[in-house]
């Protein structure tokens, strides 16, 4: 028992560096298309783990993280326009803190509610919060907002990575190895019981809810100023959210990998037969059929391909033990 | 030709691949004997924007295919077939970026022809700019592409602030109307075509009745109740093709006939008046260019030479979205040929075509094409002159100013049939 | 007064016609518990419908509504099989593995409709096509009539279907408790089809209406899915009764918000309410969802 | 005000309830409960189905809001607190139908049980000393939706046990499991209440009542009608009344 585990931590520890190695020196190998499209993986692989908190840990299906994503590019928009010009490292600290205090804020009545009445309450104030963004003049209304073009693409492939990856490390040592993450997998299984192990669910639930929006927000700051381009429909669109939701059910619900997994497959397909078949408009619907087929097929997600993958921690390991 | 399909599909395949992230080969290239004129498309072929989007795909399409009925584009005496790429920016401004460095990176593109929509455009321009390939923007219309003054975009239809604002006013000179009625969807273009039409209607000294903008997903019943209580002389709307028809369904439906109704854009294009029949009958529209000017150029002939190929190719009428990116072909053409320089381009090479580009001075079926070097207008031309045009028998005809006018503006509107 | 009035007109038709988008949704969550992305795009394909046959075969789209109604009956039927498969098959949440199925279903309707019929918007013309009627001051659209009382009819169609007849009572059975119908003799896996089948039905044929009403396009299913979800929460999901509810009440706010407030806030104050009442009353506006 | 420092200068005992009253409508499901239990004592509930046992017990747990009453844990008023502010001041419960964290493995469901209480370090040891108390080691790994019911049992005991609580609340902890779980329950439950523990138990399986508890309550139409030791209330009328009915 003892030695089995601490070689699959070996041999996790091994593949978690190597696959590192390859995701530090990828830019010296690959075309800067390719890297975008890493990039943007990278960055979808962000937003699905920061769903996964809300969806696949606490179990509240979120429809509105689209809301946060779009309060972090606002923020970084706004502060980084000229006669601001706030340098975009400091905007990204402010668009966590803005969006923080708002999941605080709607956080605890919002998750009183439960299913799919949580579901598109959450979409009903992201919609809500898009038309106040369409309102605004501060957001340069539905014109959008141009941010100051940095055309290095090193530096957003290496942004999406550390933060991706933190975003990562970060979920999997909270919800993986701390009391936090027993707190939310309980409430999650059982809320009554849960409180009566004597775990204050409303706050647990708000914590989480909170960390996933500063996450997802971050993603949005980095988003803005890669585009260089956001309006309310490209940030707050309700497309946003749904694509995360669905890269997370995909890859595997509740896991730590899984939104990982999901995020790549969904988003290297997406481009792949976009790119291939956009000449004509025929890769929709075939984007529509793999999803479905993949639902029918793989009914636990992408991860249950791998072996053990369903418990998500061991999955490094036993991929390498596999090669 | 086999070749560089093998290293394409090679390419391609490959860098998808974890295996081909990491030791995915530098191109080798290699290049068919016979260099060609490599161009991207980055438009909305689907999404919301999708229609407008696919307006301007024809109008590229029909001029790649006419001049390479021809043999190609004519470079120092030689040929160069111009071969087309696309890339569906899905109406969001990141697919837009995402197809323009992979029309650029892989597709080695050297020119693009611009998308549909300011957001795409926006988000375009940064790319156009880190490798220094010149976009021609056939449909870009929002004045606010123009103020950051981008070096490689060069527009060529009249920025809308331009042309919305004095239409009202040679409208309501032709007409008499006094009060005007403005609404818009709230979106980009349709806001600013919305604001312009209220600058007209301040500028020419008439009344504004109500100036109101609507989102995008809201039942129009609310606002043309409210119209209809003002009842002003003259209706002007701001919104997309799809907006327009549920509006004239919506005004039809509460019995609400102003004197006059003005829309932008999208009544122009032939669908509008295929899909409402005799509803769309007397409907003012702003347009740029129509068939019966007596524009000309050597590859299309006049203007309504241009109306009919492109009738017979794509099955309706063309509006001016799709003459102005036909244009684009003219321009790129003309600005290769004193570029002179065989293709492949390199960015060298696309810096001096981005020169060429703003030395433009030709005249075309479209009209006159000379873009601005400064101002507001930036690298936007602003040389066509808008006419109002009323849609008459289902078919788009000049109506004002007097000196391009086809027939006598219908005024007032008769009541619905 | 008059422009009060003629508000209050619309609002109320309004709702009848988020009535029609929304009644065939809410029967299948209560017996299915699935959350149907794809509402939005039988609306649309309804539609389509409409327009081909109006177009090839000239045929109004007062009579098409029938031919579409059972068309869409039998698609749904042979489609339901397939989600009433991935709703109860042991996935750890098949209800979310619904809603990504019906979430691929509704790309590839999009994507299909795009690619086949083109980009453009379509206008469906009917013997009712801007007829109006005035009562005093305000003006009477048949059209959005027509659908307020096809709003009516599928609810009170609905009330009898379900309360009136023996196939209503196993829908009933159905949806208080899956299994227990299923010990009691209940055919749980055809009842279900059925009642997506009748859901699609219904669906499709509010489309014909809509695409009558406005104009339809590959895109308009987004704006749909989105309103249906939205009433059919507002109104408790399951509770066909609440869904009279709601979607008059969010009609009413968006025309009076539009008509006093202005129309640009219509939509922000829509959300905002019903934001507010799910806070307030967590099953919806009549407490009754499940 | 006065009877509270009264109550709490009379009786330091580990639960003290005081008048609890429950309406569900018009139904009175629990209809003025008092009742103290004393250090290391097992007190049985017992009572026909509906006679508000288990809502007794999510009323003294925190999970309904109670009408009228008081309850006391350990000296300390814990009326109208969340159930989470009563879990931590002490109280422990199993649930009728079990109430296990379903998708994460057994090991977990009793780590997930201590987050709040005792020393998060220790957790790791704990859970392995419960699960051999519990004779569930050798199903740590799996998850607890796929237990059989019988363990099912043992784990949500497990769980409590995990929180080292001074009074334990338990909804037929044995009702419909293998005598052989029965006996490891029972010897567990022996253990925890010799190492200090206070118990309130639902019970229907006399056999059980007889052999854990120190005292028994009966209640009926939501009011205690008996109480005394085994023998007191097997040969009492009430008893007989509530459970058979009321022509007896």
């Amino acid at each position: 028992m003892v030695s089995k585990l601490s070689r699959s931590r070996f041999s996790g520890v091994l593949a978690s560096f190597v696959g590192l190695v390859i995701l530090a020196v990828l830019p010296g190998f690959v075309d800067p298309y390719s890297l975008r499209i890493v990039t943007g993986v990278l960055m979808w692989a962000g937003l699905a783990c920061a769903w996964n908190i809300v969806g696949g840990y606490a179990g509240y299906i979120s429809f509105g993280h689209s809301a946060f994503f779009g309060i972090g590019a606002y923020v970084t928009g706004i502060l980084m326009q000229r006669d601001l010009g706030i340098p975009f490292l400091a905007t990204l600290p402010l668009g966590i803190l803005v969006a923080v205090g708002v999941a605080a804020a709607i956080g605890g009545p919002t998750m009183r509610l439960r299913g799919a009445y949580f579901a598109i309450a959450t979409w009903a104030f992201a919609e809500m919060l898009m038309q106040v963004a369409i309102i605004l003049d501060i957001t340069g209304g539905t014109a959008g907002l141009s941010l100051p073009a940095y055309l290095n693409e090193f530096f957003f492939y290496y942004t999406m990575l550390v933060v991706a990856l933190l975003a990562y490390l970060g979920t999997w040592y909270l919800l993986e190895r701390t009391r936090f993450g027993f707190r939310l997998k309980a409430l999650r299984d059982h809320e009554p019981a849960a409180e009566a192990m004597g775990i204050h669910t409303t706050l647990v639930k708000v914590q989480a809810f909170a960390l996933s929006a500063g996450i997802t927000s971050l993603f949005g700051s980095i988003y803005a100023y890669w585009v260089t381009f956001i309006d309310p429909r490209s940030v707050m669109g309700p497309e946003i959210t749904d694509q995360m939701v669905v890269m997370v059910l995909l890859g595997g619900l509740g896991t730590v990998w899984g939104p990982a997994l999901g995020a790549t497959v969904l988003w290297l397909i997406n481009r792949y037969i976009w790119s291939e078949l956009g000449d004509t408009t025929i890769y929709l619907p075939i984007l529509g059929l793999i999803i479905a087929m993949i639902v029918l097929f793989l009914p636990n997600g992408l991860i249950s391909l791998l072996p053990g993958g369903r418990r998500g921690g061991g999955l490094m390991g036993r991929l390498l033990r596999k090669l | 030709m086999t070749d560089k399909i093998s290293r394409r599909r090679f390419l391609k395949g490959s860098a998808y691949g974890l295996g081909a992230l990491t030791f995915g080969a530098p191109a080798i290239h290699v290049h068919a004997q016979e260099p060609t004129i490599r161009c991207g498309v980055v438009t909305s072929l689907s999404g919301e924007n999708r229609f407008g989007g696919n307006l301007t795909r024809r109008g590229y399409d029909l001029w790649a295919e006419e001049i390479n009925k021809l043999g190609g584009v004519e470079i120092n005496g030689d040929r160069y077939r111009v071969e087309m790429f696309y890339g569906d920016a899905q109406s969001r401004p990141a697919s837009g970026a995402d197809a323009a460095e992979r029309l650029i990176i892989r597709d080695e593109v050297s020119v693009l022809f611009g998308p549909y929509t300011s957001g795409v455009t926006l988000a375009v321009q940064p790319i156009c700019a880190k490798y220094g390939v010149p976009m021609i923007s056939g449909s870009a219309e929002s004045p606010n592409v123009w103020l950051e003054k981008p070096q490689f975009n060069f527009g060529m239809i009249p920025a809308v602030d331009h042309t919305a604002g004095s239409s009202i006013g040679v409208i309501a000179e032709a007409t008499g109307a006094a009060s005007v009625g403005v609404v818009g969807v709230d979106e980009p273009f349709s806001k600013e075509t919305a604001e312009g039409f209220r600058n007209g209607v301040n500028n020419a000294g008439l009344e504004l009745t109500r100036f109101e903008l609507f989102p995008a997903n809201a039942d129009l019943t609310p606002i043309v109740s409210n119209l209809k209580s003002d009842n002003p002389d003259l209706v002007a709307v701001g919104g997309h093709e799809e907006v327009l028809i549920n509006f004239i369904n919506t005004a039809k439906s509460l019995n609400f006939r102003p004197k006059a109704i003005l829309m932008h854009y999208g009544v122009t294009a032939a669908a509008f008046a295929d899909q409402l029949g005799a509803d769309a009958n007397g409907v003012l529209g702003i347009s740029v260019w129509t068939p019966n000017l007596p524009y000309r150029d050597d590859l299309f002939g006049t203007a309504s030479d241009y109306d009919e190929l492109s009738h017979s190719r794509w099955g309706s009428h063309p509006d001016y979205t799709e003459a102005a990116c036909s244009a684009s072909g003219l321009v790129l053409q003309d600005a290769a040929r004193r570029l002179g320089k065989p293709p492949v381009w390199d960015r060298q090479a696309r810096l001096e075509l981005v020169e060429a580009l703003e030395e433009t001075d030709i005249e075309t079926f479209y009209g006159p094409v000379a873009f601005e070097r400064e101002g507001n207008h930036y690298h936007n031309n602003i040389q066509p002159v808008p006419v109002v045009i009323q849609i008459t028998e289902g078919r788009v005809v000049p109506v004002a100013p007097s000196d391009a006018a086809q027939t006598e503006l219908v005024y007032p509107l008769p009541a619905f049939s | 007064m008059d422009v009060l009035l003629q508000a209050l007109l619309n609002g109320i038709l309004i709702g009848g016609i988020l009535i029609c988008l929304t009644v065939g949704f809410q029967l299948t969550f209560g017996v299915l518990h699935v959350i149907d992305f794809a509402v939005g795009g039988w609306v649309m394909l309804g539609g389509y419908a409409a327009y081909w046959a109006s177009r090839l075969l000239g045929i109004d789209p007062f009579i098409s509504v029938f031919f579409v109604f059972a068309l869409f009956t039998l698609i749904g039927c042979a489609l339901g099989p397939l989600i009433y498969h991935v709703r109860t098959s042991r996935y750890a949440r098949p209800d979310l593995m619904a809603l990504a199925f019906t979430f691929g279903i509704f790309i590839m309707m999009r994507g299909g409709a795009l690619w086949l019929w083109s980009f453009d918007s379509r206008s469906v013309g009917s013997v009712l096509s801007g007829a109006s009627f005035s009562l005093g001051p305000v003006t009477v659209p048949l059209l959005r009539l027509s659908a307020f009382g096809m709003a009516l009819l599928l609810g009170l169609g609905l009330f009898v279907l379900l309360y009136r007849t023996r196939f209503g009572l196993a829908v009933r059975a159905v949806a208080q408790n899956r299994d227990h119908a299923g010990l009691m003799g209940v055919d749980v896996k055809r009842v279900s089809a059925y009642v997506y089948g009748i859901y699609t039905g219904i669906t499709a044929s509010a489309g014909v209406l809509l695409a009558t009403i406005y104009s339809v396009n590959p895109e308009v299913g987004v704006r749909y899915t989105l309103f249906a979800f939205f009433v059919a929460v507002l109104a408790g999901l399951g509770s066909v009764g609440g869904v009279l509810v709601a979607g008059l009440v969010l009609g009413l706010v968006e025309s009076l918000v539009g008509t006093y407030v202005g129309t640009r806030y219509s939509l922000l104050v829509v959300f905002a309410t019903l934001y507010l009442v799910l806070l307030i009353s967590p099953k919806g506006i009549l407490q009754r969802g499940i | 005000m006065h009877a509270d420092t009264a109550r709490q200068t009379i009786s330091r005992s580990p639960l003290v309830l005081e008048g609890l009253v429950k309406n569900f409508g018009g139904v009175t499901a629990v209809a003025g409960v008092d009742l103290e239990v004393a250090s290391r004592e097992v007190v049985g509930v017992i009572g026909p189905n509906g006679s508000g046992k288990s809502t007794l017990f999510n009323l003294i747990a925190g999970m309904l809001p109670m009408d009228e009453g008081r309850v006391w844990l350990d000296g300390k008023e814990v009326t109208g607190q969340p159930a989470w502010r009563i879990a931590r001041a002490g109280l422990a419960r199993t649930f009728q139908i079990p109430s296990l964290f379903d998708n994460i493995s057994v090991h977990d469901n009793l780590m997930a049980a201590a987050v709040e209480s005792g020393d998060w370090k220790r957790a790791p040891h704990r859970a392995k000393e419960t699960m051999e108390m519990l004779e569930i080691s050798h199903v740590a790994d799996n998850l607890a939706s796929e237990l059989s019911g019988g363990q099912q049992k043992l784990l949500e005991f497990g769980r409590v046990c995990m929180r080292d609580p001074s009074v334990i609340l338990l909804d037929e902890a044995t009702a419909g499991v293998h005598p052989n779980i029965r006996r490891i329950m029972l010897e567990a439950i022996r253990r925890v209440r010799d190492s200090g523990a206070t118990f309130l138990v639902i019970e229907h399986d006399m056999e059980m009542v007889r052999e854990i508890c120190d005292r028994i309550v009966v209640m009926d139409a939501g009011q205690v009608v008996a109480e005394g030791s085994f023998d007191e209330i097997a040969d009492n009328i009430e008893v007989q009344k509530a459970y058979l009915g009321r022509q007896v």
